[in-house]
């Protein structure tokens, strides 16, 4: 629950500056409503393990771990942001975090040679990609899903269909029965969960890590959400109807944790608005933060190509 | 660097700008008219239907429906493959990019296909087809989504490569590249979508259409030529405002066209001024800039005074805080600075 | 039958020219073993069908009618073949046949688009696109596919499975139950037929063709062989044993075929030797004449780029 | 035009030559001495293992086993992004192209991804893998097996890229690549895979290295300087020698590396020869030779004595026809008469 809450605050805030124009550049793009795939995914993975985001990363690298005032200090373009200034894909290599999603969805075949990497130096650590229902339609998830099973290498493709590739409804672009069926034809284990639900993802991935583990090669997860938000925050989503909208509400993971906790006698509402004070007070310290930190100064645009 | 205030990409505009057309909106008309003449016009692109990208394609699916205006798939091989397969079929397709990056991930379909079909069977096919390829830096959109790759496409046989710079180049030459039966890339600079431009009558004949491999004389001056394209035309043109001023005169030539170039045009104008500068925001190492100054040195090697210059990205990734894209970028002052110190020689 | 022996007879005399250093370059592509589905295939379309070939593409040049002459005139580098000496992928535009194959599978996609044409332009034409068992794990295959779904495409995809990627197994390339396997997940009908067998190919491609005519979109049949040649005609296949490539020429269609006739008795041993002689006259006088005919002016290197 | 005599692909080899390593020997031997020396060293590419396309790989899937020489499927785009994970995850691989105009499909994961990951993470990552890409005509392959597309790679940033033309640089070079921290491409030209080169001693020694970004001056000349690569080397060697016995002094600059790229050795020469042929296979338009020469006529333009000139590719497919082959491949023949006639003004 705090993962996913501390996930929408942090993109709040990314949103908010630059809907004040306190940022400017590519508009960010939000993952309201996918907040439990990243979250549940996250739980059932270990420490050495690496994951591959998308352009729509920051939940995954919440999720992860990865500290707020970092992250926002890279959206806000300083030099002691994650990246240095460089990219808003926030990387960190020591808690295997790659960001990456600028070209959609090359992350997935490089997270591929990650798990190579592994199974060649024999560690049991695996290699998770995120990528989205729009990306599932690109070659090179097609190539990187059939080379993961030819070398059964410990991989997670885990895709996160959120019913929007930018204005392209799911159901217009995609004619099988699912995504994840198409791991069938592959020869890997395809699974369709709720994205909604932290506890289902985090199942079904951890089934898929401990495959993984045990040299039994690569999974396909598709896990099934709303877009709540537009695909960029200064998209108003006018090709989705209002009753669309309001329905896809309804599948907010973070209400129906929220109930279902507080159903459940785990956490009372008073309890999770106290906690959200907490990581709302934790995220305006992150902005205040990155607001103070310094701008890379000019010699560093020609640092860091080569090694 | 670059200078962001020479465009304002948004903002209000201005009363004496009202009935100049803007970048985008030339492309739009371009592709409407030439809709409207040839039933055999489509387009297909990513959101181009619903909500284009940047505005380039708005209401062209409520005239011409959904069929015409294809919203594709995010599969950019499959897409450009399908515009070369139908224009083999006799169809004009328009290819829309959503930024013109993301060609990378399609170059096959284009250089080894589109572009060498005719070629490989003796002539029997034609591939006329238009990829549009939105370009360059300026807005902090990150390394993958900022970068002018035309050096690429005009290096390799077949493929016409335009770069315009005006809202009456725009709307010309879209309409010369429909209507041509090679394939063509359709270079826009993201920063030019929103500007305005005065243009000549011919703006409203649907008949104009350009003449593709003319350069453009955007200022006549006899002491310096400087070869610039897209918002670099802008950038050039200021310079050389500036630099008047001081008593020296700029001539700036725009070539439009990579493929076909036109030597002749720049030839001249170099043996005229004797000094030539390229600036351009593709990359400086073996990018177009060595192209024209390589043609210059060629053809026009008694009339040069001083040694060419180039300026253009110092070879790094486009970077995405807005401190750092400006730097690698070039622009007015570079421009003006390197001009003073050709000069001063 | 005819088609079959015609295919061999062409192949061979392309082998023989190379073998004898008549002609140089790359080394000759024999389908011999496949000739079945080249030659079902055409006979299930109609005359303004269109299809695109692989590098291995003779067989299907050969059964769509084209004139051995100019196919052999092409791969002797002359001026009247096909291509005029510019590439050895033979396309005759006015039989519908696209010649490609220098990249593997390039002509997938593309084929696409020629059904995106037909079905814009309102005729009831198909498009065919020939493509291999290792060219199926390209992400060209997976993008065309998806799209020919998604818009519905007369597009048929016909994958010629013929066990090998130049040396690699489809068994250690492909780890689904088959490549057609794959169909479902796009939501198209996928068909595995034996492609030893011309009229099971030809009932197939039939049947896909009619769902393409009447509006039903694309199919994707896989039909399984032997390649009984080298990759190459220099390749030796030492890769492959002596038991595999036995056991691997029972599997001729040729054979098959002729058994069957005779069995049936539809043709006896006689007619087809007889058809045989027929044919092998018919392509020694092609290669006569190809040999004759002019190499190309040079300044015809300069020709046929631009439209 | 092409000569194909010039080198014997096949064919015995002449008495001389025996104790001479074959140029596709070299690499093979480096890729051995570097995998002895490191276990992270890795092989991918289709039949690398079985069938070694032009027997690069011949014998290392014995001696490494199949894990460390890898049968890749044929799905390159899976191949090089496998590659750049796991140069992330520490691994050292080699891919191996069949032909390299193959890297079509799979540029993207090339030049976005390994060749800009290193940047956008701030420098978190380093992407080590060296990609080999057979390249260059003369074999009768046709238009989509004969091309040398380095320009492409050299122009964006991120990618070193080698050219060797000899059995002592290719081994030196491979074994530069293996041991860089960076994407690296290494483009072998067919022609050369089966010729012998006499060798120095170092040539045995497992640690000898290629210092990357030294251009090796072939030939010493007075007269004229002509930068070539790869089997181009070799003809303006012969053009040189021919062209000795008419009193034409040649020096002949073999940049060996395209990035980094040696600015000094190139300027040196022509600031004595005062001339600068540049000769490649590329595509002429916007290749690389274009590079050469505005970095001649920028940095040094006063030595100058006449217009440099080019030749390659004049910008049309390879056809496949051997006799339109040879035409549009430059060569020893051509060379002689570009220089002759620069010469003669
Ligand atoms: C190769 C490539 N094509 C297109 C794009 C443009 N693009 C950026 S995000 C996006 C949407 C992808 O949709 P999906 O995979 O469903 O992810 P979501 O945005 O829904 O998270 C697209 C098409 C891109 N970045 N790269
Ligand atoms: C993109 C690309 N990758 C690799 C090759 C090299 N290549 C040529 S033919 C071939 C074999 C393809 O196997 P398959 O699709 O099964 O066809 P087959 O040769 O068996 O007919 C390969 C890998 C190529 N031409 N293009
Ligand atoms: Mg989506
Ligand atoms: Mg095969």
């Amino acid at each position: 629950m705090r993962a996913m809450l501390l996930i929408r605050a942090v993109e709040k805030a990314w949103g908010d500056a630059y809907l004040t124009e306190e940022i400017t550049g590519i508009p960010p793009s939000l993952s309201t409503g996918q907040e439990a795939i990243a979250a549940g995914a996250c739980a059932a993975l270990g420490d050495g393990d690496f994951i591959f985001t998308t352009h729509r990363g920051q939940a995954a690298q919440v999720a992860r771990g990865l500290d707020p005032k970092r992250i926002l200090a890279e959206l806000y373009c300083r030099r002691t942001g994650y990246n240095k200034g460089k990219s808003y894909h926030v990387t960190d290599m020591t808690r295997g975090v790659v960001g990456m999603g600028g070209i959609v969805p090359a992350q997935v075949p490089i997270a591929g040679g990650m798990a190579l990497a592994q199974k060649m130096r024999g560690t049991d650590r695996v290699s998770l990609a995120f990528f989205g229902d729009g990306a599932s339609n690109e070659g090179a998830v097609h190539e990187a899903a059939a080379l993961a099973a030819m070398w059964t290498l410990p991989l997670i493709l885990l895709c996160e269909n959120n019913r929007y590739c930018i204005t392209q409804r799911d159901t217009d672009a995609l004619k099988g029965p699912s995504i994840a069926a198409r791991a069938a034809g592959y020869g890997l284990p395809g699974v369709v969960v709720d994205g909604t639900d932290p506890l289902a993802v985090q199942a079904a991935v951890a089934e898929a890590v401990a495959r993984a583990r045990a040299g039994g090669g690569a999974t396909f997860i598709e896990a099934q959400c709303e877009r709540l938000t537009g695909h960029l925050i200064h998209d108003t989503q006018p090709y989705r109807s209002r009753e669309e909208l309001e329905s896809a509400w309804k599948h907010c993971p973070i209400l129906l944790f929220g109930e279902r906790l507080e159903r459940e006698r785990i956490l009372s509402a008073d309890e999770r608005a106290r906690m959200n004070r907490e990581i709302e007070a934790e995220v305006a310290g992150a902005v205040a933060h990155a607001r103070t930190q310094p701008y890379p100064a000019i010699h560093e645009a020609y640092e860091d190509l080569w090694a | 660097m670059f200078d962001n205030r020479l465009f304002r990409p948004g903002g209000p505009v201005k009363p004496e700008e009202k009935d100049w057309p803007s970048f985008r909106g030339a492309i739009n008309e371009a592709m409407r008219e030439e809709m409207r003449r040839d039933p055999l016009v489509f387009q297909m692109g990513e959101d181009i239907a619903l909500a284009s990208p940047f505005g380039v394609t708005t209401g062209l699916a409520k005239e011409f429906g959904r069929e015409r205006i294809r919203d594709a798939p995010c599969a950019e091989v499959a897409v450009v493959g399908a515009a070369v397969g139908a224009a083999m079929g006799g169809m004009r397709p328009i290819v829309e990019f959503q930024f013109g990056d993301f060609m990378s991930v399609a170059i096959d379909q284009l250089t080894h296909q589109a572009a060498m079909l005719r070629y490989l069977t003796g002539g029997q096919v034609s591939v006329p087809l238009v990829i549009r390829l939105p370009c360059g830096g300026g807005q902090g959109a990150g390394s993958q989504h900022s970068q002018s790759l035309y050096s690429w496409f005009a290096h390799v046989p077949g493929i016409k490569v335009l770069l315009p710079s005006t809202s009456m180049d725009a709307k010309a030459m879209m309409k010369a590249a429909i209507r041509d039966n090679n394939p063509v890339l359709f270079f826009e600079h993201k920063q030019l979508y929103r500007t305005r431009w005065p243009v000549p009558a011919e703006f409203r004949d649907a008949d104009h259409v350009a003449e593709l491999g003319k350069a453009a004389v955007r200022r006549a001056g006899v002491d310096i030529t400087v070869v610039a394209t897209l918002t670099m035309v802008h950038h050039a043109l200021a310079a050389a405002e500036a630099l008047a001023a001081e008593g020296v005169s700029v001539e700036v030539i725009d070539p439009r066209t990579l493929v076909p170039f036109d030597v002749d045009t720049l030839v001249a104008s170099v043996r005229k001024t004797g000094r030539l500068l390229v600036v351009d925001e593709a990359y400086l190492n073996f990018g177009i800039q060595a192209e024209v100054i390589a043609t210059v040195a060629e053809r026009a090697f008694e009339a040069l005074k001083a040694a060419p210059r180039r300026l253009g990205n110092p070879n790094v990734p486009v970077p995405f805080a807005p401190c750092l894209q400006d730097e690698v970028l070039p622009g007015r002052a570079r421009i003006e600075a390197a001009i003073r110190q050709m000069m001063s020689r």
